[in-house]
């Protein structure tokens, strides 16, 4: 544990009408890293990730990015602060080309808001070029080639769909970035590709939070793996501790007392 | 890599300049002040519907009170001009910012709400809009007279009509030229990610309270303007312009157009003002024609009919 | 896209291009008429009549040899919409006079048109600034809303009344009406105690009749189209409301008859003649236009005639006598001749046009007589 | 004897998505079938294409012998095969009675009735709160609600997807248990859809295993169960399985 | 007086409570704002006069007419048009029950003319005088007529089982569907008894009002003013917030100005919908999840 911890987070709990939906988690992230999150369905997992973003504001406990308190930061504030995120179900903007969405993600790089694309509209095309060179960069690292770019997002196959959704997200260039379920529907070579583009975007010395049920990419690319069950942590450690852990294996294929 | 890339704003300002260069040759051969003055309500209805198509099309939030902030531009040129003595630049120019710092206040409350409820919201908006502009008499005239006799635009030699047109010609322009701006900039592409989901706007660091009311009041300063100039061109009107019926022709402007350019709109306010003026013996059945169209639109070309029809149009071309 | 608008436009241009083929001895007209929406109680009727009258000219040979070819717009009562077709009836379809629009606010949307354009335009609006001051194009038939509310507050300081309780539409028609009332009460030395108003699609009006029931008025004087004052009538009755009501002309139809039943008895309109015509006196200058005008209106529509119908009535009337000054169709010269002491009995009252009154009418051409509802008819009353 | 419901050759997705690439199972009358496999896999579209919301690109699906191919989902359930969605979807507004009066709409009112009773003997939970709201019942009960609401109509098939889902360990007991008594004393045939793979696959007759949209394994459940690279392959990653 | 005003209030809100009704029908069984609800209304009354003034038809056949083509339209508008667009945005929806709103209003002009027309009071009940109140004739059909009708609709949806399967397939349409329940059908269904109790209503309205083709856009704002005040998809709130819209209104010309009462009544829908969006007598839906 060398690295320097890009995210903590320490005692976070969330809880829904008297269900609690995560409760009292703490473990830090370090840039450079793949960590993961695993547990089954309904463990609280995608919560998490919505009391990182900001989405849901947590009951209890800190979350700190590199050592800043991030409560009662907005969303927006704390995805300009450098938190990027994809989705469980990939959210392509309709109407828009794969290149505009992912010029889109590039959002706090633009320096011209409301009035300057009022008053000075031809810095706005300076702006662009700016945007699309970034957007075109990303796109090109998550392996969406040229002609695929003026195409409406929302049209494009699921896999593509799932790295313009990356690519989105690094056109952030975010600090922390938070994967939901990145392989669901993914065939096993395109999961393969997506296992090494995360290796890879982790060296760049970003910290990566993947929510993953494909245990063998999980297993396979991250050096710290979080299990969380009934909204707990249940478990943390190594790839190899977490799939020697009793505990892990019964909340995972569910242990049930004596049945029938 | 150049072919998708920054060619959009350039795109729009390139259609701009075709679309003042026409209306501006319009403005030469047409003789008749009837067809001059159903294209001069064109374009100023366009440059509302212009507005319009940000909001609705473009945020993804509906309006149905927009016709108020028509009424209120409106009534800012006639009061500024009539009660306060100023002159028509200084009119024009409250007629736009008035309207943008109400909208603007009233964003925030009324974009809390969305969907039905927004409709619903707004629908009300505009409802009280129209009472209190047929009641506060003293200010706006009621709705008998209501305003009378602004002063003629007669400028130079030009007459009032074609002052007008040329006013609207440029608004129009200023209009477009200020949607294109946003819709291809990195806010209109916020927008756009925000209609299709407000959480990934919020989380690319969209500040989505802020943006919607921003867009909305650029669409009511948008509406206000179109108000300012229909006060100059009609001189006397009174509250019953500014109804829930112009708030839903608005709003059939930008759906027959399109919701997803803003070169839509154009077309949608072109098409139901040209429409019923050149149909013989439309006016009996006008309702019925404008509903099922609408329901037959909306089933069927739910993007809107010019993109729709451009759609299949270049798409015929293509495999031709 | 930029290709479709081309076409548009180019579709505008040829339309402009296209002759106005005028034949001979023909005077084409246009009519603009709120045959719908708020104001369609006026134009709806009054676009009925204009078609009638225009078959009885060309059936009996036109004006002096003139057949009519009429044009008509439905201007929804929307002034912008009016102008437009104005506009349209003076470029594309070359008439030579324009009647209408039916309401005040319409008529002040085009008058500064008509006179650019200048094209004779003979309104249907009630209110006077149409006229005053008079704008060498601009005409009306109607009795200003002025007339009728001198004949009512005259007609009521000599039953002895002195102070009004105004109850008035929110609508253009009672928003003018109720302007001009009060201004004539202050000349005429009444009071109006309280002044109330309601929508014109409310169903009940009972919280402002109490009201102003409770401010002691010695008469109640309703400005409204029907149906308000038919609800008001039996609000009135049925709270026991005791002093004298009084109807303007917009309220004088039979259906206030029929549908306000017992509630109407005894209450007071004021109208043109043309309500009435069989209790007016035999002599009555007026009598046999206004007889033929709803007798043939109610043979042919089925229905009784409204007092709105004189309006276009009496502007066809204009028309045909300027014709027959002038024996042009010229726009111009029409319009110096209707502005040059045209004088007859029309259904409005007794017309003298002049160069200062465009309307033709004034406190003297006994437009308005006091209709007073007995038995269920309306008796003329003096 | 012919399967109570069989799936053969089904192909489906969403739009332009295909999840199922030709499946094939088969349900008998007292069986209870289990269906595992990682998120993603295609279970819930199996489930829905089976109750007729998604329209199957190919394939069939036979109910006793008979296709039931493009009926709507009324009439499927009608035909005596209901399905415990996901998330439970009770009728959050409505009373647990209500609810469970629904579960019987279009049949006969008597016989609703009388079975609504035998659902009380199963669920002793439900008639304590036969008039509350049933949204503002906790997660297990709801549980019951939505199977309970199924049972009313006396199907021939239960189709459970992921009934553990989010509940607590003892009440995820008491539904399996409850599940092998529907099948032991009733008869009922039981397509269970289970993350929960070692509950699922202990109380299962048989049981397939569905991995991006193939049945990649089947056999019985203690054969599986026993199986050791089906644990690893569970834990471990996909690409041995 | 002060009662006066509150009973005429009481009269004009029961009006109101019947448009609302409407909407929380079609509300209850398809999460749609119908905006053409108020065209039912105005339906009824142009249908009754129609046929009353011209066909000269006795009046409680007339009533019956009117129910009946009130409610073909409204199935004719749920199978023709809404059950298209089943899944489309709120936007689509809206713009979807607005062009059916003009239509209606277009055919209504072009079938009975563009003339007020009146219909005669009902008569039967008499005038009732409680010392200086009075109850009109006409409004204590309406207050009768609302009574039954939101009995008869809090009966429908409590307490049988075709209400049931309404609220429920507006609540989870598939969950329902796995029921047996046909969303479709209970769709269709709701939108006749919409247009059903407008087509009554516009009938019970046409004696104190005139019929008149553009009567639909004013009672169909008043009647979502008091469905959203009553709280959307409660049949009783609808009822409550026709009279608490009713009574706001007569207060407010009885004792401030009457001009203004229209926009007080929809600053408080404006107001109602921002605040308290479950209406001012519902309650907020407590859910576990």
């Amino acid at each position: 544990m060398t690295l320097q911890a890009t995210l903590e987070i320490a005692g976070v709990s969330k809880s829904f009408g008297g269900v609690h939906a995560v409760a009292d988690v703490s473990f830090f992230m370090a840039r450079g890293e793949v960590t993961a999150l695993i547990g089954p369905n309904g463990a609280g997992k995608t919560t998490l990730i919505n009391l990182l973003t900001g989405v849901l504001p947590a009951d209890r406990g800190t979350i700190r990015l590199d050592g800043r308190d991030l409560a009662g930061t907005p969303a927006y504030m704390r995805a300009r602060a450098g938190i990027a995120r994809t989705y469980q179900t990939p959210q392509m903007a309709q109407g828009m080309s794969v290149l505009m969405n992912v010029m889109a993600g590039a959002y706090r790089f633009g320096k011209h808001g409301l009035l300057g694309s009022l008053l000075r509209p031809w810095l706005v095309m300076a702006d662009n070029e700016e945007l699309a060179e970034r957007a075109g960069t990303c796109l090109a690292r998550v392996g969406v080639s040229e002609e695929w770019w003026g195409r409406p997002a929302a049209d494009l196959p699921y896999g593509h769909q799932r790295r313009v959704e990356i690519a989105r997200a690094l056109a952030q260039d975010p600090k922390l970035l938070l994967l939901d379920e990145p392989a669901a529907g993914l065939n096993r070579s395109e999961a393969d590709e997506l296992a090494s583009l995360l290796v890879s975007i982790a060296a760049d010395g970003r910290a990566v939070l993947l929510v993953e049920h494909d245990m063998g990419m999980v297993m396979s690319i991250s050096s710290h793996i979080v299990v969380l069950n009934f909204g707990r942590k249940l478990a943390e450690g190594a790839p190899e501790t977490i799939k020697a852990d009793k505990d892990v294996i019964a909340a995972y294929l569910g242990i049930v007392e004596e049945v029938a | 890599m150049t072919l998708h890339k920054t060619s959009r704003l350039r795109r729009d300002w390139q259609i701009l300049a075709l679309v003042a260069a026409l209306l501006a040759l319009v403005e030469f051969c047409v003789s008749s002040q009837f067809h001059r003055s159903v294209i001069i309500l064109s374009m100023i209805h366009s440059v509302a519907a212009v507005g319009l198509t940000l909001l609705v099309g473009y945020a993804g939030q509906v309006s149905l009170g927009h016709g108020a902030f028509v009424g209120i531009g409106a009534y800012t040129v006639a009061f500024c001009l009539q009660r306060l003595g100023l002159p028509v630049v200084f009119a024009l120019a409250a007629a736009v910012v008035l309207p943008g710092i109400l909208g603007f206040l009233i964003a925030r409350p009324i974009l809390r709400l969305s969907g039905h409820n927004l409709a619903l919201g707004t629908l009300a908006l505009g409802a009280v809009f129209y009472v209190v502009a047929a009641q506060v008499r003293d200010v706006t005239g009621g709705l008998d007279p209501g305003i009378v006799d602004l002063p003629s635009m007669a400028f130079a030699g030009l007459a009032h009509e074609r002052v007008v047109f040329w006013l609207s010609i440029f608004a129009l322009c200023l209009a477009a030229a200020i949607a294109a701006s946003i819709v291809d900039g990195r806010f209109g592409r916020g927008l756009m990610i925000l209609r299709s989901s407000e959480l990934v706007a919020e989380c690319i660091g969209m500040n989505t309270a802020r943006a919607k009311s921003m867009i909305f009041a650029v669409s009511a300063s948008l509406a206000g303007l179109s108000g300012g100039l229909l006060a100059l061109y009609l001189r006397s009107f009174n509250a019953s312009a500014f109804g829930v019926g112009l708030s839903i022709e608005l709003l059939m402007m930008v759906i027959v157009g399109s919701l997803s350019t803003i070169w839509g709109a154009m077309f949608g306010s072109f098409a139901i003002i040209v429409l019923p003026n050149l149909l013989e013996g439309f006016d009996q059945a006008k309702q019925v024609v404008y509903g099922v169209a609408m329901i037959l639109i909306m089933l069927f070309a739910p993007n809107g009919l010019g993109e729709t029809l451009f759609r299949v149009f270049t798409f015929r071309r293509k495999s031709a | 896209m930029v290709i479709r608008r081309a076409l548009l436009a180019a579709g505008l241009i040829a339309t402009v291009i296209l002759p106005a083929n005028a034949e001979d001895k023909e005077i084409r007209i246009g009519a603009l008429m709120a045959a719908s929406g708020p104001a369609a109680f006026l134009g709806a009727s009054q676009k009925n009549v204009f078609e009638l009258l225009v078959e009885q000219i060309n059936a009996r040979g036109g004006m002096s040899g003139y057949k009519v070819k009429p044009f008509f717009y439905d201007t929804e009562g929307n002034g912008t919409l009016a102008a437009q077709q104005f506009r349209r009836l003076a470029d594309s379809d070359n008439v030579s006079v324009v009647i209408g629009p039916s309401t005040t606010g319409e008529s002040l949307a085009i008058r500064s048109v008509a006179n650019e354009m200048k094209v004779p335009l003979i309104s249907m609006a009630g209110a006077e600034t149409v006229v005053v001051p008079p704008t060498p194009f601009v005409f009306k038939t109607p009795p200003t809303d002025r007339i009728v509310a001198e004949h009512l507050l005259d007609f009521m300081k000599s039953k002895g009344i002195h102070s009004i309780g105004l109850l008035s539409s929110n609508d253009g028609y009672g928003q003018a009406g109720a302007s001009v009332v009060k201004e004539v009460a202050s000349k005429t030395g009444m009071k109006i105690v309280a002044a109330e108003e309601f929508g014109p699609r409310d169903t009940d009006m009972t919280p402002q009749v109490l009201k102003i029931r409770s401010s002691g008025a010695d008469a109640l004087l309703i400005w409204s189209v029907n149906p308000g004052p038919t609800i008001i009538l039996k609000n009135a009755a049925a709270v026991g409301f005791n002093k004298p009501i009084y109807n303007s002309y917009g309220a004088a139809s039979p259906q206030l008859i029929e549908q306000a039943g017992a509630a109407a008895e005894n209450s007071f309109v004021s109208s043109m003649r043309l309500l009435a015509p069989e209790s007016l006196p035999a002599d009555d200058p007026m009598r046999a236009v206004v007889s033929k005008l709803a007798e043939d209106y109610k043979t042919k529509y089925k229905s009784d005639a409204t007092t709105f119908i004189g309006h276009p009535a009496d502007a066809l009337r204009l028309v045909e006598e300027a014709v027959k000054k002038t024996g042009s169709i010229d726009r111009a010269k029409l319009a110096e001749a209707m502005a040059d002491g045209i004088s007859f009995p029309g259904a409005n009252g007794i017309f003298k046009f002049t160069a200062d009154n465009h309307n033709g009418l004034d406190a003297s051409s006994q437009s308005m007589v006091m209709l007073k509802i007995q038995n269920g008819k309306f008796v003329v009353v003096k | 004897m012919t399967a109570l419901m069989e799936v053969d050759g089904l192909r489906a997705g969403y739009g332009s998505v295909e999840v199922l690439h030709g499946v094939s199972l088969s349900v008998r009358e007292g069986e209870i079938l289990a269906l595992v496999g990682a998120n993603g896999a295609g279970k819930s579209t199996l489930l829905n294409t089976i109750s007729g919301f998604i329209r199957p690109s190919d394939g069939d699906i036979l109910c006793r012998g008979h296709s039931i191919l493009g009926r709507a989902p009324a009439v499927i359930a009608r035909a005596g095969i209901r399905h415990v969605p996901e998330g439970r979807r009770i009728f959050a507004e409505l009373a647990v009675e209500e609810n469970l009066m629904l579960g019987g709409y279009g049949l006969d009112r008597e016989r609703v009735l009388e079975r609504m009773k035998w659902v009380y003997e199963l669920f002793p939970r439900l008639i304590e709160r036969r008039s509350q709201a049933a949204g503002t019942m906790s997660g297990g009960e709801q549980q019951m609600l939505a199977i309970g609401r199924a049972l009313i109509a006396d199907p021939k098939l239960l189709m459970l997807d992921e009934p553990s889902m989010g509940l607590a360990p003892i009440v995820v007991a008491e539904i399996f248990k409850l599940i092998v008594k529907l099948r032991d004393a009733h008869g009922l045939g039981i397509l269970l859809v289970e993350q929960n793979a070692h509950a699922a696959l202990r109380i299962a007759d048989q049981a397939c295993v569905l991995s991006l949209g193939c049945v990649v394994k089947q056999g019985t459940g203690a054969a599986l169960l026993s199986d050791q690279t089906f644990i690893e392959a569970f834990l471990g990653g996909r690409s041995s399985v | 007086m002060f009662l006066q005003v509150v009973v005429s209030g009481i009269v004009v809100g029961c009006v109101y409570g019947m448009a609302a009704l409407g909407f929380t029908i079609v509300y209850n069984a398809t999460k749609i704002i119908n905006f053409a609800n108020g065209e039912f209304m105005m339906l009824g009354g142009v249908l009754l006069a129609g046929l009353v003034a011209a066909a000269k038809v006795p009046i409680p056949v007339g009533i019956l007419a009117a129910i009946a083509g009130c409610a073909l339209v409204g199935w004719v508008l749920q199978r023709g048009v809404l059950d298209g667009a089943r899944n489309s945005d709120p936007l689509t929806l809206v713009m979807l029950t607005i062009g059916s709103a003009l239509a209606l209003r277009g055919a209504a002009a072009l079938a009975f003319g563009r003339d007020v027309s009146f219909v005669p009071e009902f008569g039967v009940l008499p005038l009732v005088l409680l010392g200086n109140v009075y109850i009109p004739s006409q409004g204590l059909w309406i207050i009768m007529v609302l009574v039954v009708v939101s009995a008869a609709l809090w009966y429908v949806f409590s307490r049988t089982m075709l209400g049931k399967a309404m609220r429920a397939a507006s609540q989870e349409p598939r969950a329902a569907a796995l029921c047996g329940i046909e969303p479709r059908r209970t769709a269709a269904l709701a939108m006749i008894m919409a247009g059903s109790i407008g087509g009554l209503a516009g009938a019970m309205l046409a004696p104190m009002s005139a019929a008149f083709y553009e009567n639909g856009i004013f009672l169909g704002l008043k009647g979502f003013a008091a469905a959203v005040a009553g709280g959307l998809g409660n049949p009783l709130g609808a009822v409550v917030g026709g009279l608490l819209i009713g009574l706001v209104e007569s207060l407010t010309s009885g004792f401030v100005a009457s001009g203004f009462k229209d926009a007080v009544s929809f600053m408080l829908l404006i107001l109602v919908l921002i605040l308290r969006p479950q209406g001012l007598v519902g309650k907020a839906v407590v859910r576990r999840v």
